[in-house]
């Protein structure tokens, strides 16, 4: 069996919207994913902290009360500052204020370096998916690296 | 009644630290205010517009609405209040006004001026103190509250209330748990002290103030027992510190004999708790939210749980309904979309007004059940707090005895699990350490049984998750597909 | 019970002549027509379909829709079968069909396609013939209706039921008092029994036709008591046909408690009669029709009438609804519009779903003088008939006794002026020679009175005017201002 | 007291909505007009006989279920066949298949002869004002003319 994925999850910024995080953070543990938790209002130095703390692949930042443009933005930056250079940003929720075309929300974040931007409705399965891929595909570019 | 009033002595010395913390905090003058709402007309008066409404057994209409600059603020309430129809009006705060974040929110004033849009989530009030606050009441026709969800409450209180809003939601538990993660529950009932003891005093001075505890808690699969408990507890400290115009609420469950039991019950244990506490001298009415939890975002779906709600409400017989819009599952409303929910709700309301509609079947049954939950959750309280209601609550947090499904606070128990039985009404699952006698869990496990039989699984949380995604995808009742 | 059926003979003659109405005529091959209908599957029987659906309790959502052109009609339909997620669906017919101007047809088609849009108001589906019809049939999953408004609905029941249609909606009263100014009530009677020879027929070879008398007539304030007879009638003379599968139908008249009173009092009464008449081996189920009056033209606040009609469907247990649209004020829906009015009412009916809601209040009143003005209406016509009820419907009609509101025919007596009362309920003001007696009058009156005391003004014509505008300007009861 | 002002009102075609027909015989009637009530389902032969038989100044069509386009074309020239040259046309209702925007359906009819295009909101006091100055306005013409 190979080495476990582990993921830093968290709501952004001074959002409390609690439930979504409730459930992603069963919904991965069950995927099999090393879930590390930090629930809401969740600074991006927290993020960071916790990512080099426990090693993880990927983190996962939900916006749900529309300050997420705000509060999103520089994430990549500090990742990169901190050695973090290839760490998977993932983010997903109700991202901007008012009802938003998608694909123009999408563009915002991966400007700012997100990977992959998710609607609320995205189905999770397919999300879980994606995200055991780029974390394979990380592994094997990290592996051709050394 | 003891006497739980916070002094004049103590309320001066905190107020002169409260008003240092964000420039526009000089603006307060609190004898200026008073003049100021004196000359406000009795049909801009939040508390007595509400009050008229309750014995005329008319169901008035409210929504949300806050956007970061004074000028789009106007013009949003006013369309509201034209186009829409509302019958009173919000002025919603930004998220980062709640956690009394001022430079965060004056960022993002100066980014929304420059975008020419709203990057705010609501109206920064305190950025734009007692002037600003002013500009907009002075703008509309109906009653304006400040609608919020701020564990710290106090300076915007201050300003909002020199600013001619006359209505203000909240309370220590409500504006905390489900909004907050590390603010201490006595922490926040202390505040709100402040905050209702300055609502108090402008009642002293002849000016009515409507308060109004926040009923629907997460939003999500509250059972009412909990919610009632926290409104009971927020009214009697709110009442201590000689709150008047006081507005209990309720956030719909989508069952209809629940939620009619559950608000017709509000009214009666209510009252019955403030009388027990000493208290004779108020004006009581109740709200309803519509469906706070997740949405569709199917616009036309969206109208039926919005009209849904209305019938629910008005059939309740609430004083106001909290009105939702078809953008809700997709972010802040435009003034369209806001006005469209209104006028959803208005026409709802308006077919169903002097229906008159009385339930039979198991209400009776329902009605009693909801008054044993709550009681037992009461009784605990008061025993923890050796009969006293504010220490009983801290306590009570602290030892799980009333705990707040999915909310954020770190102070709150979070081990219970609510879950829909099989007819939609919301049950507890696992009741963590919830004061509920064995007797109610048994037969909140009986019906839950009933459901898991129906569906041919087991109880179980992943019914908990089905449940709470239920609405969103079209159904009451999270089924197996 | 006498032998009323029509005989093969007498219906032969019939068949030879309406056949060569229109060239289309010459497609039917009723045993090439009963082998076709054979192949068609269960899921796409109608009659099947909704009684299962019965069986489980579930309540079946079906829009309404038809535009001239086959291809743009499938579309449409497609349309409203995935996006729109119908339960059922109906192929509505034009205006010109309907009166069996099919020239006046032929040339709106050419014009349709000379347009590029639709400028009928329906699917002109005898024009289209049997191959035409099993074009669209065939590329549906659910069942099809045809819904029309018809007279002499002899030609377009033997091509649309050759055509793989299994319901056709209609009767010799409802699909002529309100639709029609100059046919006789025996000669629309005559016709319809040809029609429900042929579903007879049908029946016989084991084919299952779902049958729907019209239940909304004018949908202008119909009380109750009046729909529910015609329909009774029109039940009884299907039956006598051989009609098996048999759909009640209802008008909602937005009081809730008369709403549902009169759905489960139509079941009750209509299976008394049936009985009464010696009819044992039938399948009855109910339609419930969203409000049809005058709809607000606001969508937000269509929305809501859709919703409340659908709401009131479910509690009253409808097996069927009937879906508006938030265009229906303005015009035929786009496909877009229609899918939306069966979204929003999907999400209604789910929400609603086995929630068993039952009625407190003066419900047993309401549906005990329900019942009452039902036999006060019907022995009338058994004893105008001498003990038959064909005989006694078209006496009825010539004397008054039996009375539509609001309707074209110069065959009805038109004299019947129905008000709601102070809490939305349809009650009678003015009843010509309707045969209620002095007892049931004496209550409406009261009901009335209480309303005009509350208004302060005097019960006259122009509350009717108010009932008749109220719910496209905001509200049930046409209050003054 | 001037001579009263006598119009025909009908639903044309085959249209059997009935409702607002009611309302409306019931409404220009209290606002002091003679009206000559045609009901539903009105041919154009019909309406012009009425107009002739009974001295109308105006003629006022209703068209609900939504073939007005076809139905109504036409009524004009045949009116003026019969030498009814300068009556005037009213037409209201649900004129088209549709919701369509209502500058474009007052268009349609204005081409086809109609002299005023109500849509279904417009306020019936109004429109029995325009209808008074409209026929003030024909009589005066024609004394003109003499
Ligand atoms: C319940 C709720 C609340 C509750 C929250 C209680 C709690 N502690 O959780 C209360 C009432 C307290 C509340 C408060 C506020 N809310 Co609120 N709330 C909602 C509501 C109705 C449902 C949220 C929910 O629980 N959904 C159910 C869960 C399961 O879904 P979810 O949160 O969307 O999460 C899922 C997906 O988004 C996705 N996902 C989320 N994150 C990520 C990350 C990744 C990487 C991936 C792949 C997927 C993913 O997976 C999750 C699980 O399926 C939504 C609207 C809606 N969705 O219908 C508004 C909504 C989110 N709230 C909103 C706002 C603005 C607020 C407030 C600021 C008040 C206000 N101005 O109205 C405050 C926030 C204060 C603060 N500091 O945060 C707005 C946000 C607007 C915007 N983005 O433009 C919304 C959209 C409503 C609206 N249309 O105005 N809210
Ligand atoms: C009740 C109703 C029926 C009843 C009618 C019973 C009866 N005999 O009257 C029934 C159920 C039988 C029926 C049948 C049909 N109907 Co229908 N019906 C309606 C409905 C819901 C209300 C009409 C009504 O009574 N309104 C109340 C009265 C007071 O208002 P009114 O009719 O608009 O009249 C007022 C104004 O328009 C104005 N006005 C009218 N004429 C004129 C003329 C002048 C000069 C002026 C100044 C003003 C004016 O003043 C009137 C009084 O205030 C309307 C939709 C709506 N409005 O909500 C659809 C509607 C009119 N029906 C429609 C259709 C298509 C039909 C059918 C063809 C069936 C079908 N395909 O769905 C058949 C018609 C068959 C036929 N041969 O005519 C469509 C027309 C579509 C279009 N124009 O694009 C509508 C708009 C519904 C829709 N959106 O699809 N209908």
């Amino acid at each position: 069996m190979s080495k476990p994925m582990t993921v830093v999850l968290g709501v952004i910024g001074s959002d409390c919207h609690s439930v979504g995080n409730t459930i992603l953070n069963v919904f991965f543990t069950e995927q099999g994913f090393k879930v590390v938790n930090l629930g809401v209002m969740v600074s991006q130095e927290e993020y960071i902290a916790a990512a080099i703390e426990t090693g993880a692949e990927a983190i996962l930042v939900s916006s749900l009360y529309g300050h997420g443009e705000i509060d999103c933005a520089g994430l990549r930056e500090k990742c990169i500052e901190q050695g973090l250079d290839d760490i998977i940003l993932y983010v997903g929720g109700n991202l901007v204020v008012g009802k938003t075309d998608y694909s123009l929300v999408e563009e915002k974040f991966k400007k700012m370096g997100y990977n992959r931007v998710f609607s609320p409705e995205f189905p999770l399965e397919d999300m879980a998916e994606l995200l055991r891929q780029d974390i394979r595909k990380r592994r094997q570019e990290r592996e051709n690296k050394d | 009644m003891g006497d739980y009033k916070l002094s004049e002595q103590e309320f001066n010395k905190i107020r002169n630290e409260v008003l240092q913390t964000w420039p526009t905090g000089a603006e307060v003058d609190f004898d200026e205010a008073v003049e100021y709402q004196k000359a406000i007309p009795e049909n801009k008066n939040f508390a007595k517009v509400l009050w008229k409404a309750h014995k005329n057994g008319v169901t008035l209409l409210q929504p949300r609405a806050g956007v970061a600059l004074i000028k789009d603020h106007i013009e949003l309430l006013q369309y509201l209040e034209s186009e829409g129809e509302a019958d009173l009006l919000p002025t919603t705060i930004d998220a980062y006004t709640r956690l009394n974040k001022y430079e965060n929110a004056a960022d993002g004033v100066e980014k929304s001026l420059a975008a020419k849009t709203s990057l705010l989530n609501g109206f920064p009030a305190v950025n734009h103190g007692v002037k600003g606050c002013r500009i907009v009441t002075e703008s509309l026709k109906v009653p304006v509250q400040i609608r919020h969800g701020t564990p710290d409450a106090r300076l915007l209180a201050e300003i909002s209330l020199a600013g001619g809003f006359t209505s203000f939601e909240g309370g220590g538990i409500s504006y905390n748990v489900p909004y907050a993660k590390k603010v201490p529950i006595q922490k926040s009932i202390d505040d709100w002290k402040y905050v209702d003891r300055l609502v108090g005093a402008y009642e002293e001075r002849g000016i009515s103030i409507n308060r109004e505890p926040f009923g629907p808690l997460t939003g999500t699969l509250v059972p009412p027992c909990i919610s009632h408990v926290v409104g009971i507890i927020e009214g009697i400290l709110a009442l201590r510190q000689g709150v008047k115009s006081l507005t209990l609420g309720y956030g719909q469950g989508g069952n209809l004999l629940q939620d009619v039991v559950a608000l017709k019950a509000l009214k009666e244990v209510a009252n019955y708790y403030f009388k027990k506490e000493g208290f004779e001298d108020y004006e009581l009415t109740t709200v309803f939210h519509q469906w706070m939890g997740g949405f569709p975002a199917d616009e036309a779906k969206a109208f039926a749980v919005i009209s849904w709600g209305t019938a629910a409400g008005v059939m309740a017989g609430a004083d106001k309904i909290i009105v939702k819009t078809p953008h809700e599952a997709r972010g802040i409303p435009t003034k369209e979309a806001n006005a469209q929910g209104i006028k959803c709700s208005k026409q709802v309301a308006n077919l169903l007004q002097g229906q008159n509609i009385l339930l039979g079947g198991r209400y009776q049954e329902e009605f009693d059940l909801l008054k044993r939950e709550i009681s037992d959750l009461m009784d605990k309280i008061y025993e923890l707090g050796d009969g006293d209601i504010e220490k009983g609550t801290v306590a009570a947090f602290e030892a799980g005895t009333l705990d707040v499904p999915f909310a954020p606070s770190i102070y709150n128990n979070g081990k219970i699990l609510p879950m829909r039985d099989n007819e939609g009404l919301i049950r507890i699952y696992n009741k963590g350490s919830l004061a509920l006698s064995d007797e109610v869990m048994e037969y909140h496990k009986a019906r839950l049984e009933e459901r898991a039989n129906y569906e041919r699984r087991k109880v179980s949380f992943q019914m908990v998750t089905d449940d709470i995604y239920a609405i969103s995808k079209g159904r009451l009742i999270g089924r197996t597909k």
